[in-house]
Order: structure tokens, then sequence, then C-alpha cells
């Protein structure tokens, strides 16, 4: 599991379509923002939080499709299930290495982003944290969705259908720690639930994408 | 014997919750046979084929033999697993089956010797001396720090087969193995195939026909199709128009 | 699930809900109430409907537009319930394997979808006259949108694979993975706004309920859609086990 | 024949025949659905349809 979560993560960055293509987008998404809402400064610290998980949750939305398909492409992936670790386990290492790749990145890229959006300076520490926190489950549900969909042809629209509304409690619970953090208020109940969120994600998906890849691969 | 029996819906409320999930495991021991007792396999709604019955004990290998479409890697994913029966049973120990699918499960972008090391990781066998097994068997050594997308058809072949030896499985589960092999390849796959068997090993092995390895015992699946008159398929469908 | 309704009339056996888990056995028990039953469904939501529009007081604070509630309450009310009825059924499909279960799930999904339009369609009209715009994003409206988009990513899987098995399969790990984050979403967004719905229209507690003359044609707008939706969901539900009947069918017709 | 709907006649109009229009439509394509299957069906079985 753990030589698979090691491969995972080296093919991403060799092949540089992960990190640094989920790095470009957001910044063209911020260039995008910026030249929508306009310069000052005020207008985009006001979309600031809502943009940045937006982007943070459309730069993991992309690279999802990624995950299964190559390997099952190669064959790959049934001599993984069939292989001594848990099915599950296997789930948990392709979302560890996709959260790795991109989710940790995207984090530590962040407070970059917030500059360029005028974020207020008091509400940084929150919004990495909160990214961090939110970005696990941004993966695992992924990983689930991409379970149900590497098989399909047309499967990355699809894909896009049912992944979306599953990001929704951490989109919510994210940008919403980051907006009170920025006026000052106390955001710690809405950061613990996003962990919440994050720990449930992180717990069950791995068993439902182990049912999921079982039943496509049969 | 611990059967994994699928049959009708309502024959089957007494199994195992784990078993109707699909999350069955076969039988397990070095001692195990790969065991296969009137045996049907769907692909989608369609059974391709049924009451097959065969048994490979120690040092043997069972070739597989059949039209397109009768059922061979249907048969292997079956027996690695991935696919649950239709009716009848497989017993075997699942964690020494090993499957080379008609795909060499090979990265473009990882090189040969990556491939030999994530595998021997992935499997958890003694990282060099699997390697070097695998290599001399298969002469890649002059290959190894090639990319897997800059090798030919019949060496990614190669470093498919390769796979098989760094595992450490004692059941080798190849589907057209020497599909791409050129002959002095051919030939050393036949001697690593023999070299496991005298080891103990079993194998099951397709190929349209038995050539190259009429030494071994065959099995024809276009016998088993839907028109054999065993395991009528009748019990694995809700839907048969006739009890309406 | 509806699968206990009908006795097994001339059963020799004691008959019990999974009897009807038998494509053949449900067909025949369906068929014979369906007629009835869709009577009376009908039957019902005219009464209800015909009461609540022509025969129920103006509020003295929201006016006409009280009537607008006996469409939106029983809506919403099957919108949510129709998702738990496709969890059971998808559970139970998981568990037990009947593969009537499976379609019922998938029967139900198009009706809870047109439920779920219903409420937001009457909901927004009513919000216009209540709080002065069709939509604001209040978090019980918000949670009908997630909601809608579960019903649409639902329906899109099970026309996007092929294989009818495994689409049950994963139709109903969706269904159940989805129920844990669309009652997550569901509390998410009280942290997100603060809310304009007023509370519970019912309420087992007599005394913050509504009047009599709102609360029983009320009761008989849910009863009418409770059994309406009941009734498609058979409907379709047959309809499925059909053509599913006839793509086996088929499929001996080739191979012979 | 339509009560007295004061100023929200239109509201109350346009919801009611919103929540009309769904209704028909499931109920419709419902049986639509279930008419051709049984008649697909009863083709593929040899039976006469009714």
């Amino acid at each position: 599991m753990f030589a698979l979560y090691l491969r995972d993560v080296r093919l991403a960055l060799r092949s540089g379509s992960g990190t640094a293509n989920a790095l470009a987008f957001f910044l063209l998404l911020v260039l995008l923002v910026s030249l929508g809402v306009g310069p000052g400064r005020e207008g985009l610290a006001a979309v600031a939080p809502g943009m940045i998980w937006v982007g943070t949750l459309l730069s993991c939305l992309f690279s999802l499709d990624r995950m299964f398909v190559p390997d099952h492409d190669d064959g790959v992936l049934e001599v993984l299930v069939t292989g001594p670790a848990p099915v599950e386990g296997i789930a948990a290492a392709k979302a560890l290495a996709h959260w790795t790749t991109i989710g940790l990145p995207l984090t530590a890229a962040s407070p970059f982003f917030a500059y360029l959006f005028s974020l207020p300076a008091g509400a940084y520490p929150w919004l990495v944290l909160s990214i961090a926190m939110g970005t696990p489950a941004l993966s695992f549900i992924g990983m689930f969705s991409a379970a149900l969909t590497f098989p399909l042809r047309r499967g990355s629209l699809l894909l896009s259908l049912l992944v979306l509304p599953m990001y929704l409690p951490t989109l919510i619970l994210g940008v919403q720690t980051v907006k009170l953090a920025a006026v000052g208020a106390s955001m710690l109940p809405v950061l613990l639930f996003l962990g919440g969120v994050t720990l449930i994600a992180v717990a069950a998906t791995p068993f439902a994408a182990a049912f999921a890849l079982r039943a496509n691969l049969g | 014997m611990r059967a994994r029996m699928l049959v009708g819906a309502y024959e089957r409320p007494k199994m195992h919750i784990g078993q109707r999930l699909g999350l069955h495991r076969l039988q397990k021991g070095l001692g195990v046979n790969i065991e296969v007792v009137n045996l049907a396999c769907r692909r989608g709604r369609r059974i391709v084929f049924s009451g097959l019955n065969f048994r490979v004990r120690e040092n043997q290998c069972l070739v597989i033999i059949g039209d397109n479409g009768t059922g061979k890697s249907t048969l292997l994913h079956c027996l690695a697993g991935l696919l649950r029966p239709a009716a009848g049973a497989v017993a075997a120990d699942i964690d020494e089956m090993v499957l080379l699918g008609h795909r060499d499960a090979v990265t473009a972008r990882m090189s040969t010797s990556e491939h030999l090391r994530f595998w021997a990781d992935f499997y958890g066998t003694d990282a060099g001396g699997a390697i070097k097994k695998a290599s001399d068997a298969l002469g890649l050594a002059p290959l190894l720090d090639r990319a897997a997308y800059e090798l030919s058809a019949g060496q990614r072949r190669r470093l498919g087969l390769a796979r098989i030896i760094v595992s450490g499985r004692r059941n080798w589960l190849l589907d057209e193995p020497t599909t791409a092999l050129d002959v002095p390849s051919q030939a050393r796959f036949m001697e690593f195939l023999t070299m496991h068997l005298e080891d103990g090993g079993r194998a099951v092995v397709t190929g349209h026909s038995s050539g190259g390895m009429d030494e071994f015992p065959s099995v024809d699946l276009t016998a088993h199709g839907q028109s054999a008159p065993q395991g009528t398929p009748a019990a694995v469908d809700d839907f048969t128009p006739e009890e309406i | 699930m509806n699968l206990g309704h009908g006795s097994g009339a001339g059963a020799a056996s004691r008959s019990t809900i999974w009897d009807y888990a038998n494509p053949a056995r449900f067909m025949s028990a369906t068929g014979r109430i369906l007629p009835a039953a869709s009577a009376t469904a009908g039957g019902t939501l005219a009464v209800g409907v015909f009461w609540s529009f022509f025969l129920t007081p103006d509020d003295y604070q929201h006016g006409a537009t009280v009537k607008i509630m006996f469409l939106h309450v029983p809506a919403a009310l099957m919108a949510i319930n129709g998702w738990l009825m496709m969890l059971a059924a998808s559970l139970v499909w998981l568990v037990r394997r009947h593969h009537v279960s499976a379609l019922a799930a998938k029967a139900a999904a198009p009706v809870g979808l047109t439920m779920t339009l219903i409420a937001l369609a009457t909901g927004a009209i009513w919000g216009k006259p209540a709080w002065g715009a069709y939509w604001v994003w209040d978090p019980r409206l918000t949670s009908f949108l997630v909601l809608l988009t579960f019903y649409i990513a639902y329906v899109a899987l099970w026309e996007a694979i092929d294989n009818p098995d495994l689409a049950a399969d994963l139709t109903s790990i969706l269904c159940i993975v989805g129920s844990v984050f669309a009652l997550l979403s569901r509390y998410a967004v009280l942290f997100w706004s603060q809310g304009l719905h007023q509370g519970a229209s019912l309420s087992l507690d007599r005394e913050s309920h509504i009047d009599n003359a709102y609360y029983v044609p009320l009761l008989v707008c849910i009863a009418g859609f409770v059994m309406s939706f009941l009734v498609l969901v058979l409907l379709r539900t047959r309809n499925e086990i059909r053509l599913r009947q006839l793509a086996v069918r088929t499929a001996r017709r080739d191979l012979a | 024949m339509i009560p007295d709907l004061g100023t929200h006649a239109v509201a109350v109009l346009t919801a009611y025949g919103i929540s009309a229009v769904l209704i028909f439509a499931i109920v419709v394509l419902s049986l639509l659905q279930a008419r051709r299957a049984k008649r697909r069906l009863d083709a593929a079985e040899g039976r006469k349809s009714d």
C-alpha cells in the first residue's frame, strides 16, 4: 500500500499533469476573477474566501478523472485489487497520493493566492488551516466518485456531476471559517465541523470505493 | 471446501453477508489446489460458459483453449477473484493467485527497474533477489533503465511476465502469455514455466490452441458454451419470462 | 418500501414481505392492486387539492398565498421521503440482492425529482409575496437545491451504465454515501445563512401547529401525495421489471 | 367559480399550474413508458397486445 502511495506520488510529480496543472489552473482562476470583479481591493477581499475555496474545489476536481483511468487502461488496476493489499487500502492510498500531490501544494500556495485577493491579514492562518483540513475530504470524496465512474467512456462529466454535490459541506464550512476569521469572529465551531466532515469522508469513502472498484472490475 | 456460490436470489438469503457483498475470500493454504466445480460465469447478462469442472494440483499446468468469446479471460478473472461465479464454485488460495491479463500492467512513464522494484514492494517479496531472478529469467537486464514507453510490445510482455515471478506467488493465471514474444523469449518462457512447476507451482494458461504447450492437459471452453447440456442458466436469472 | 402491500391470496405458506422480491409474484400482486390503488390515490389527491384551493379561508397574514402551502408541504415531504425510500431499497439490494428492490429505487428517483421540483417551484412562488424575492439563499431552500443535485446525479449514474446489475450496485452505494453528505450539507448550511423559512408546519405538539381549517385539508393533500407517489413508483417499477424481462428474452433469442 | 384570491391570484394560480403540469408530466411519462414496455414484451413473447 505504501509502495502504491509512493508510486502514485512519483508518477503525479513526474508527468507534471497533476500538481503543476492544478496550481496553474488556480492562478488562471485568480486572474479571471480579478478581471471580472475589478481591481478594487475591497471588492476582491469580499469574494476572496469564496473564490479561494471554489478554486481549490475545481483544481481538485479536474485531476480526479486521471486517478483510476490510466491504471485501468494499462491493466494495472486489476493486478492491484488481486494483490495482497486490501482493496480499501488501495483506495485510501490513491486518495492520499492525490491529496499529497494536489491538496498539499494548494494548501501551501493558498496564502499567495489570498494575498492576490487582498484577504484581511488576520484570516491567513485560518485560511491555511481550513484548506489543510478540508482538502483531504475533497481527495477522498473525489476518489470514491472516480471509483464509480472510471470504466465509463465519457466519465469525467458524470464525475463532476457526482462529486460536486458531495463537496458542498466542505465548501460551505471552509468558506464560512475564512469569512468569520476575516471579520474577527469566532470560527472554531465551523472549523471543527469542517474537520468532522473530513473525518467522516476519510473513514467512510475507502470502504464505499472498494465496493465500487470490485463491482466495476468484476 | 468453502464454496463461492451464487444461485437464484431466493435461494440465497442464508449466505454470509460478506459473500453477498462480494467480499469473498477463497480457501487459504499452500497445499490447496485450484479446484473448479460446475462453474458458470457471465459477462454482463450473458452466461459465457457453464458446467466447468477441473482441478490443478502441484506441479501441474492446465491449458484453457477455445474460440474467441468462449470466456477464457473471463475464467481467469473468476479464478483471480475479480469476478463472482454465476453458479458453481471455485476453491483455491486467493493469496497465491497472480494474474497476467491480456494487458501487461505496464505503466508507460515508469522504467523497467522501477516496475520490478514497485511490484516487489507491493507483493512484499525480497526486492533484490526477486528482481534479479525475474530479470535473468526474461533477459530484462539490458532494458532495466529504459522507460516502458520505449519498449516494444514483446518487451512489455516480458516485463509483464517478470511481475509474475517477482510476485512470489505460486498459482499463475496467464492470459495468452506468449503473445508478441519472439522465438527465443518463448523458449525462455517455457523454461521458467517448467521450473516453476517443478518447484511445486500451479498454472492455468490460456491460448487459442494448445500450440507450443502440447505436453500439458487442456480444457476446451467451446464445449462449455451456451449449447452445452449441463448447468442450464435458468437458475441465475430472476427475470426469466417463463416465470411470469 | 411498499413491497408488503396486498396479501398473497391463496398462498399455502405464510407470506412474508420477501415473497414480493420475486419479480413474478411482485408483478401479479401489484397488477391486482394497482387499478384500485391508482383510483384511491387520484381521488384523494383530487379531493385534497379541491378542498385546499376552493374551501380554505385566507390567512390573516399571508392572504391567499396560504393555499400554496397545501402543495408545497406534501411535495417537500415526499421529496425527502422519496430519497429515504431509495436509500432503504438500495440497502435491501446490497444486502439481499433482490432485483425488485434495486428497480424500485431506480423507479422512485424521477418521481422524487419531480417532487423536489414542485417543492422548489411552489416555494419560490410563495417566496415572492412573502419575502419579496423568488429565490433567497435560505438554508432550507438551499438544502432542497442540494437534494435536487443528488437526485440528478443518481439518475445520471443509472443512465450511464449499461450493465443493469453493476448500475444497481454503483447507484446503491452512491445513494448511501450521498445520503451522508446530503445530511451533512443540511446542517452545514445552518452555519452559512440565517433562515427566513418558517418552522415546521406540522407538529405533534397540538399547541404550536396550524389551525384545523388548514390542518385537515393539508393532511388530505399529504395522503394524496403519499399515495400518488407510491402508485407512481409501483407503476414505474413494473415498467422496469418488464424491460428487464424483455432484455433477458432478447438475449436468449440471440443465443438460440 | 374561482375563489377570490385577492392580490395574490397570479402567485397561487401559477403555483397550482406548475405543480399540475409537473405531476401530469411524470404521470404521462410513466404511463407512456409502461405502455411501450408492455407492448414490446408482449411482442417478444409472441402474445397479442391488449
